[in-house]
C-alpha cells in the first residue's frame, strides 16, 4: 500500500498473492504486512484460504503470482528449508512431530545447528544443546518426559511439543494454525500461557477460532474471506465492521 | 566424547562381539574351505543389506535397484581383474592379444578408452566407490528434490535395473553380453582362485563388513540418523525444522550404493566372476528380503538375514528345488505380514526379555534395558 | 534404406507401421488398465500382476483344450468362453488374495510391493508344479489366425484386429464402471476419503475387495487376449511387468486417461524406434526417456495440481 | 553282469561291440582272477574320486528352476535315461553310476558353485550339464582349477576349447554352413535377413553366417536384428521384412520371444511354405510352445530330428517315451546330452581308469556308434564330428529331414575366415 516499495520496514510483506488450484482461486490478490514484534491473527469462515496463507509463506505451496517479502528476502523463490533458516517457524494445525523418537530428540532436532547432511554426522549433543532443550522442556511443560518415546503423549503434549520445536527454532516470525483446536480447557489455558509466554521479542501469525484467544493477543486481526481480505485492523474494528457481520451471520 | 554420542550401546556391542566370534572364529574353525566361500558369497550380499538398512528401514527408501550398485561395483573390480588375466601371454591365441578374450571375439582390436584406467589397481579402487557414488547421486538428485519418492522411486530404480542388465548384455563387446566377465585370476599378480587365497579374502571381507558395519552405526547413532527417522516419520515437519530433506534422502541412498558396490566389488574377488545377472530385478528384490527378513531397522540382522536367507535357498535347492520357491515366496509373505521388523524384532520382543530375566537374577543391578532406554538420553 | 522402394511401397509399409504400433499401443493399454484399477485407486503396488495375467493364459489353454477334446464343432467359439472364464478366475484369485494379503497391508504400500512378489514367486511354481516348467502352445480358431487384406500392399493381422477392439471395448467398460456407476462413484469416494466414505454408509472393505477384483479380472482377459501373441509358460508374466509399471506411472497413477495417452505414447516411441534401429537400443532408449521424462516430471503426464 | 535283464535294449551286433569296448581294457589291465570282477579301486582311481568297488558318482547340473527349467528339463530326462541304461548293461567298469543331482537355478553363479560343490565335496568322476553359454562360462573356471570334466550338450557359438570339456552338441560352423549353403542352392536365395535374441550365441552365428554369406557364397545380408531377451513385440521387424523382402530370414531368436515370433508371424500373413525361413533355434521343444501351426513350412538345421529314421533312433525314442512319457517330445540338444555318459562310458573303458587326466587324454578318437543321431566321434579338440541335417516343420510339431550331409563335419570352434 503505502510504502510497498520499502519493505524492509515491515517484518513481512505479502503483495498481490495469488494462488489458484487448478483454476480455483484459493488466494486472491492478497496483500497485507506484519511489522516486527507485532501480533497477528487470521480469522475466516472455513475455506476462507487461511491455512493456504501459512503454506505459501512457508513455501508448502507455491504461489501463482504476487510477492512474499520477509525483510529483504524474497520467500517465493526459496525452498521450505532456507525459509526456516532464514527466520520463519510454522505450526502446522494437527500435530506434526516425530513419533518414533523421544521428546528430547524431538526438540533437539528442531535446535538450529548442524543442519546440512555433514553437519548432521558431526553433530555433538553438547551442554548447550542440553540447557536449551531442557529450557524449552521446561517452558512447554514436558520437562519430566524428555525420554518418552512421543507418540506416548497426550493430543495437547503433542501440541506444546510442536510448538517447543518451535521454540528452540528461535524465529523471528512465528506461525501457528489453530494452536488451542482439540484441547481440553485446562490445556487450553495452560497453551494460553505458554503462547503469551513465547510471543515476545518476536512476530507472530496465528489462525484462531477462538475469539476470546484472538481477543487476547491479537494486535491486529485480518479476516479472509473467499481468498481475499475482507477487513482489517484492531479487534475492535474488525468486530463492528458490517461485511464481517455479514459473513459470519450469513454462517 | 559425550555419553550420547557413543557409538554402540551394551547390547549392541554383544550382538557385533557375536557376530565377529561367529564370522571369525565359529565359521572358518568349523566350515571347510568349500563351504566358507560360501558364507563369502553370502556375506557379499550382506552388504548391500546393510546398506538398506541406512536408506530404506531408516531413510524409507526403497530402492529395487541395488543390484545396479552391486553390479557397477563388481564390474569395476572384474574389469581389473579382467584386464590382469588377459596378459598378452595369456591371450595369444587370440586375433589381438591383450584385450579380455570377450572383446576379441566381438571384432573388437583395441582396449576401449573406458577400459584402460583400470589397469590401475588405485584407479580401481576409487572407482568402485566413486562411480556408484556418481549414480546414485545423479539419480538421487533428480528424484529427490522433486519429491519423488515411495512407490515412485521403488519403480523408477527397477526401470534403471532393466536398462543395465538390457544395456550390458546388448554391449558384449565392451561388457562381457550375458556371460559376464569370467576367468579372473589373479589381483596384482597374487592368485585368487587357490583355497588360502579364499581364506584370506574371506577375512578380508569381513573386516570391510565391520567397516561397513561401523560406518552404519556411526550414522545410525549420529544426529543424521534421527533426522532419518523423523523423515521417515514426518517428512514435511523436517522441511519446516529448516532442513533439506533431499539431501539427506540423497546421502542416504548413496551410502547404500557405495556399501553395494563394496559388496560387488568382493563379488567378483571372491567367486571370481561378474555378470549381468546380479544386476536385474530379481537379484535386486531378492537383496530387499534379506534385509527384510533380518529386520529392516537393524544393522546386524541385515547380516544374519542375508546369512539365514541365502543359507536357507542352497540347502533347499539341493534337497528340493520345487519347494524352494514356495519358501521364499513364503518368506517375503511372512515377513510383511507377521514380522515387520524381522529377525531383530522376533529377538527383541520374545528372546531378550528371557536373557533380561535370567541376567536380572543373577546381577540384579546390571541390567540390559536400563542401559538402552537411557542411551541417546541426556541425564546419565 | 528407403531409396530403392517405390512411393507406394512405403506408404503400405508406413500404414502398417501405424497399425504395429497401434497393436502394441492396445497391448500396453491392455496391460496397464488392471494396474492403473489396482496402483492408481488403491495405491497398492501388485507386482503378481504379470501372474494373474498368465492364470489368464492357462485358463485359456485349459478351455482350448477341453473344446477341442469335448466340443470340437463349437471350437471356433471357444476364445470367448475362455476369457469370460480368464476373468472369472483371476477375479476370484484377486478377491482372495486382497482379503488374505493385501488389506492387512493399506497403509503400507511399499510393504504390498514386497508381499505381492512373494505371491508371485508361489504362483511361478505352482503354474510350475500344476502345468510343467514348459511353454504350452494355445491352438487359435482358424478365423483368429491369418491376416486381412485391405489395399493390395497393405495387410494387418486379424488377431491385432482382435486385440484392439478388445482393448476398446473393455476400456470403455471401465471408464463406464469407474465414471459412471454407482459403484465407480463408491470406489472414488474411498480413495478420497476412506473415513468418510465409511461413515456414509459405503462398505469400503468391500469396495476394496471387488476394486481389486476388478483389475486382476482384466488382468486375466489381457493373459487370455496375449495367448495370441506370446508365450504362455510360468516365468512369462514377469516379462511384462516393467513395462506395465512404467505405463501406469508415466500416465500418472490416478488416471485412466493418462494411462492410454501413456501407453500410446510409449509404444509409438517404441515402435518408430524399432523401425530405424535394433530392438535392444529402441527399448533401452525408450526405458531412459521415460525414466528421464518421470524425472522432469514425477507426477506423470496426467496428474492434476490438487489442493493439498 | 545285468546286462540280460534288459533284453532288447540295443541291437545284439552293438551290443556285442559294446560289450567289447568294455571288456578290452579289463582283458589287458588286470589279473584274470574271476570272469565277472571289477577292476580293483585302486588301480582305476588315483586322484580320489568318488568311486567305490561298486559305484561311481557323477553330477547331472541343469536348471530344475527359473526360467531355464523348460529348456533343460529335456536334457536332465535325456542324461538319466542314458545312466539308467547303462546302469542296467551292469554300469562302468563294473561300477553302477550314482547321480548326485544339482539345480543350476537359472543362475549362472549358482552353477559355479554347485559344479564346485560337485567336485570339492562330492568328488563327482564327471558332470553332465550347463545348457546356456553364461553357466558354461561360470563353471568352466572351476571345472579348470578343480580338474573336473564337464559333458556339455548345447549347440553353441564356438571360441572355445578345453581339456575339461567335452561339447557334445555342435558349434557355430558346424550347425550353420551346411545349412546355409542347401538352402541356397535349393531355394536360389540371394538375400538373408537375420534376426536374433541379443546376446552371445546368436550374434557370434550370425556374424559366422555373414561372412559365409558374404565371402564365400558372394550374397547379400540386408539386414540384422536384435532384440533383448524375453521380447515379446515383433511387428516392426516383420513390416521391415515385408519391405525388404529377403529370400531367406534366418532366425536365432531364444526362450519365449520365440513364440511370440512365430505367432506374430504367421498373423502378419507371412506363410512359411511361401517364404524361406531358416532357424537355428527352434527344436521340437520349442515347437511344444509354439504350436505346430504357427511355424509348420519353416527349416531348421540341426545335427537331430527326433524324427530321424535309423535303428538306433527308433531305440531311443521309443525308451526316452516310455521312461518319460508318451507325449514328450526330443530336441536337438535332449539328444546331445543322451551322448554324455555314453561317451564318457567309453572314454573311460578306452582309458581304463577314472582319472581326469587319462580321459581327457583318452578323449579325441572316442566312438559312439549307438548315437541316436548316428555315428559320432570325438575330435582333437574335444567337440564331436557329426553330421549336420536341415528339416522342415510340420503341422504335428515334428520335423521332416529334408537334407543331410554326407560326410560327418569336422567341428571347427576357431574358424579361420569367420572371427
Amino acid at each position: 500500500m503505502l510504502i510497498g516499495h520499502q519493505p524492509k520496514d515491515f517484518l513481512l510483506a505479502v503483495e498481490g498473492l495469488t494462488v489458484s488450484f487448478d483454476g480455483f482461486k484459493a488466494v486472491n490478490d492478497l496483500s497485507f504486512y506484519v511489522e516486527e514484534n507485532e501480533i497477528r491473527v487470521i480469522i475466516g469462515p472455513n475455506g476462507a484460504g487461511k491455512t493456504t496463507v501459512l503454506d505459501l509463506i512457508c513455501g508448502k505451496t507455491k504461489a501463482t503470482s504476487g510477492a512474499i517479502h520477509f525483510r529483504d528476502k524474497d520467500l517465493t523463490k526459496m525452498k521450505e528449508n532456507q525459509i526456516v533458516q532464514a527466520g520463519v517457524g510454522r505450526k502446522f494445525q494437527t500435530p506434526s512431530i516425530y513419533d518414533d523418537l523421544t521428546v528430547f530428540e524431538n526438540l533437539e532436532i528442531s535446535f538450529p545447528r548442524g543442519r546440512s547432511v555433514f553437519g548432521a554426522l558431526t553433530f555433538k549433543r553438547d551442554a548447550i544443546v542440553r540447557d536449551r532443550v531442557e529450557e524449552v522442556a521446561e517452558m512447554i511443560f514436558l520437562k519430566d518426559r524428555l525420554n518418552m518415546s512421543a507418540e506416548l503423549l497426550s493430543h495437547g503434549q503433542k501440541q506444546w511439543l510442536e510448538i517447543g520445536m518451535l521454540l528452540i527454532q528461535d524465529p523471528d516470525l512465528l506461525m501457528l494454525d489453530e494452536p488451542v483446536a482439540g484441547m481440553s480447557v485446562s490445556e487450553r489455558i495452560k497453551t494460553a500461557e505458554l503462547l503469551n509466554t513465547i510471543i515476545k521479542n518476536r512476530s507472530v501469525l496465528v489462525i484462531e477460532h477462538d475469539m476470546k484467544f484472538v481477543e487476547d493477543i491479537a494486535h491486529k486481526v485480518t479476516v479472509l474471506h473467499q481468498g481475499q481480505i475482507l477487513s482489517e485492523g484492531s479487534m475492535e474494528k474488525v468486530k463492528n465492521d458490517p461485511k464481517v457481520i455479514e459473513v459470519y451471520l450469513g454462517h | 566424547m559425550s555419553d550420547n554420542a557413543r557409538l554402540v550401546n551394551r547390547p549392541e556391542l554383544l550382538g557385533i562381539l557375536a557376530l565377529a566370534v561367529l564370522l571369525v572364529v565359529i565359521l572358518p574353525l568349523s566350515l571347510d574351505v568349500f563351504r566358507l566361500n560360501l558364507v563369502a558369497k553370502y556375506l557379499t550380499y550382506a552388504f548391500v543389506a546393510v546398506g538398506l538398512v541406512i536408506c530404506w528401514g531408516y531413510g524409507g527408501i526403497l530402492s529395487l535397484g541395488q543390484g545396479v550398485f552391486f553390479g557397477l561395483g563388481g564390474y569395476c573390480m572384474a574389469m581389473f581383474l579382467k584386464l590382469e588375466a588377459s596378459s598378452p601371454e595369456n591371450t595369444k591365441i587370440q586375433s589381438t592379444p591383450g584385450i579380455p578374450d570377450f572383446m576379441d571375439w566381438n571384432q573388437i582390436t583395441s582396449l576401449p578408452f573406458f577400459w584402460k584406467p583400470f589397469h590401475s589397481l588405485t584407479f580401481t579402487v576409487i572407482a568402485i566407490i566413486a562411480v556408484p557414488a556418481f549414480f546414485a547421486f545423479v539419480i538421487g538428485a533428480a528424484m529427490f528434490k522433486r519429491r519423488v519418492g515411495g512407490t515412485y522411486f521403488a519403480i523408477i530404480t527397477q526401470a534403471v535395473a532393466a536398462i543395465l542388465t538390457i544395456l550390458i548384455v546388448g554391449q558384449q563387446g565392451y561388457t562381457g553380453g550375458i556371460n559376464g566377465m569370467t576367468d579372473l585370476r589373479t589381483l596384482n599378480g597374487w592368485d585368487i582362485r587357490p583355497d588360502h587365497a579364499k581364506i584370506v579374502l574371506y577375512f578380508f571381507e569381513v573386516a570391510c563388513l565391520f567397516g561397513c558395519i561401523f560406518i552404519a552405526q556411526f550414522i545410525r547413532r549420529s544426529k543424521l540418523g534421527r533426522i532419518l527417522v523423523a523423515m521417515r516419520d514426518k517428512e514435511d515437519r523436517v522441511r519446516f525444522s529448516g532442513y533439506s530433506v533431499a539431501n539427506f534422502k540423497i546421502f542416504a541412498f548413496c551410502v547404500a550404493a557405495i556399501f553395494a558396490a563394496i559388496g560387488g566389488a568382493m563379488f567378483a574377488l571372491q567367486v571370481g566372476f561378474m555378470s549381468p545377472s546380479f544386476v536385474g530385478i530379481v537379484p535386486s528384490i531378492e537383496m530387499v528380503i534379506y534385509t527384510a527378513v533380518g529386520g529392516r531397522l537393524s544393522i546386524l540382522g541385515a547380516v544374519y538375514g542375508t546369512l539365514l536367507v541365502n543359507f536357507a535357498k542352497t540347502s533347499f535347492s539341493e534337497s528340493f528345488p520345487e519347494l524352494w520357491l514356495f519358501g521364499l515366496g513364503g518368506l517375503f509373505i511372512a515377513v510383511v505380514l507377521a514380522f515387520p521388523n524381522g529377525l531383530a524384532g522376533i529377538w527383541s520382543d520374545y528372546v531378550q526379555p528371557q536373557v533380561d530375566k535370567l541376567l536380572r537374577k543373577k546381577s540384579p543391578k546390571n541390567g540390559w534395558t536400563d542401559a538402552s532406554v537411557a542411551d541417546g538420553a541426556p541425564a546419565e | 534404406m528407403f531409396g530403392e522402394y517405390s512411393i507406394g511401397d512405403l506408404g503400405a509399409i508406413f500404414a502398417m507401421q501405424g497399425f504395429a504400433g497401434l497393436i502394441l499401443f492396445s497391448v500396453y493399454v491392455l496391460m496397464a488398465l488392471g494396474l492403473a484399477i489396482i496402483f492408481g485407486q488403491m495405491g497398492v503396488i501388485n507386482m503378481a500382476h504379470g501372474e494373474f495375467m498368465i492364470l489368464g493364459a492357462y485358463v485359456t489353454w485349459l478351455t482350448s483344450s477341453y473344446f477341442q477334446t469335448h466340443l470340437p464343432s463349437l471350437f471356433s467359439g471357444y476364445f470367448f468362453v475362455a476369457m469370460i472364464l480368464a476373468f472369472i478366475a483371476s477375479g476370484a484369485l484377486g478377491m482372495l488374495v486382497e482379503w488374505a494379503l493385501i488389506r492387512h497391508l493399506y497403509k503400507r504400500p511399499l510393504d504390498t510391493l514386497l508381499a505381492t512378489w512373494g505371491l508371485s514367486l508361489i504362483l511361478q511354481q505352482t503354474y510350475r508344479s500344476v502345468f510343467g516348467a514348459r511353454e504350452v502352445g494355445v491352438e487359435l480358431p482358424q478365423w483368429m489366425m491369418g491376416s486381412q487384406q485391405i489395399t493390395d500392399s497393405i495387410e494387418v493381422p486379424i488377431n491385432g484386429i482382435f486385440v484392439m477392439c478388445l482393448t476398446l471395448l473393455i476400456t470403455m467398460a471401465v471408464a463406464y464402471i469407474m465414471y459412471k456407476s454407482r459403484w465407480g462413484r463408491q470406489v472414488r469416494a474411498v480413495v478420497q476419503n476412506r473415513v468418510m466414505a465409511g461413515a456414509v454408509g459405503i462398505n469400503t472393505e468391500r469396495v476394496d475387495c471387488y476394486t481389486f477384483g476388478l483389475g486382476c479380472g482384466i488382468a486375466g482377459i489381457a493373459g487370455s487376449a496375449f495367448t495370441m501373441i506370446g508365450s504362455t509358460s510360468p516365468t512369462s508374466g514377469q516379462l511384462y511387468i516393467v513395462d506395465t509399471f512404467l505405463v501406469v506411472v508415466f500416465g500418472g497413477a490416478a488416471s485412466l486417461v493418462g494411462t492410454i495417452a501413456s501407453a500410446f505414447t510409449i509404444s509409438q516411441a517404441q515402435s518408430t524406434m524399432e523401425f530405424f534401429m535394433s530392438g535392444s537400443m529402441a527399448k533401452v532408449l525408450t526405458l531412459l526417456a521415460i525414466v528421464g521424462i518421470l524425472m522432469l516430471r514425477p507426477q506423470g503426464l496426467f496428474a492434476l495440481k490438487v489442493r493439498k | 553282469m545285468s546286462d540280460e535283464k534288459k533284453p532288447g535294449l540295443h541291437s545284439p551286433l552293438r551290443r556285442k561291440l559294446l560289450m567289447g569296448m568294455a571288456a578290452l581294457p579289463a582283458l589287458t589291465m588286470l589279473p584274470r582272477s574271476s570272469f565277472a570282477q571289477a577292476p580293483a579301486t585302486s588301480a582305476i582311481n588315483t586322484t580320489g574320486l568318488a568311486v567305490t568297488d561298486t559305484e561311481v558318482t557323477v553330477g547331472i547340473l541343469h536348471s530344475a528352476t527359473g526360467t531355464m527349467a523348460i529348456s533343460e528339463t529335456g536334457s536332465i530326462q535325456a542324461e538319466k535315461l542314458a545312466i539308467e541304461q547303462i546302469n542296467a548293461m551292469g554300469g562302468v567298469l563294473g561300477r553302477k553310476i550314482k547321480v548326485i543331482q544339482e539345480d543350476g537355478a537359472s543362475d549362472w553363479p549358482t552353477f559355479a558353485e554347485k559344479a564346485k560343490k560337485l567336485l570339492v565335496n562330492d568328488k563327482v568322476a564327471a558332470i553332465m550339464g550347463c545348457w546356456t553359454s553364461a553357466s558354461r562360462k561360470a563353471v568352466l573356471p572351476v571345472m579348470e582349477q578343480y580338474n573336473g570334466m564337464l559333458y556339455y550338450p548345447t549347440f553353441y557359438e564356438g571360441l572355445e576349447q578345453s581339456k575339461n570339456v567335452i561339447y557334445t552338441g555342435q558349434e557355430a560352423t558346424q550347425q550353420i554352413l551346411a545349412g546355409i549353403d542347401w538352402i541356397t542352392k535349393e531355394k536360389g536365395a540371394k538375400s538373408f535377413y537375420f534376426i536374433g535374441s541379443d546376446y552371445i550365441w546368436p550374434r557370434t552365428s550370425n556374424k559366422i553366417a555373414r561372412k559365409h554369406i558374404e565371402n564365400m557364397l558372394k550374397l547379400k545380408v540386408v539386414g540384422e536384428e536384435y532384440f533383448p531377451l524375453g521380447h515379446t513385440q515383433f511387428n516392426s521387424v516383420i513390416n521391415k521384412l515385408k519391405l525388404t523382402k529377403p529370400d531367406v530370414i534366418f532366425t536365432d531368436v531364444v526362450g519365449g520371444s520365440n513364440v511370440a515370433f512365430y505367432k506374430q508371424l504367421k498373423a502378419a500373413g507371412i506363410d512359411l511354405s511361401k517364404q524361406t525361413l531358416l532357424t537355428i533355434s527352434v527344436t521340437e521343444d520349442e515347437i511344444d510352445g509354439i504350436g505346430g501351426e504357427n511355424i509348420a513350412g519353416a527349416y531348421a538345421c540341426m545335427k537331430y530330428f527326433q524324427s530321424l529314421k535309423n535303428e538306433n533312433n527308433a531305440k531311443f525314442v521309443a525308451d526316452f517315451q516310455k521312461m518319460w512319457g508318451a507325449r514328450t517330445v526330443i530336441g536337438d540338444v535332449s539328444q546331445a546330452a543322451y551322448l554324455g555318459p555314453w561317451l564318457w562310458k567309453a572314454t573311460v573303458e578306452k582309458a581304463g581308469s577314472f582319472d581326469i587326466d587319462k580321459v581327457a587324454a583318452a578323449s579325441p578318437g572316442i566312438e559312439f556308434k549307438g548315437a541316436p543321431e548316428g555315428y559320432v566321434r570325438i575330435h582333437e579338440n574335444h567337440h564331436l564330428w557329426s553330421k549336420t541335417r536341415v528339416g522342415k516343420a510340420r503341422l504335428d510339431g515334428q520335423f521332416d529331414v529334408v537334407y543331410e550331409t554326407a560326410d560327418l563335419v569336422q567341428p571347427d570352434p576357431f574358424p579361420k575366415g569367420y572371427q
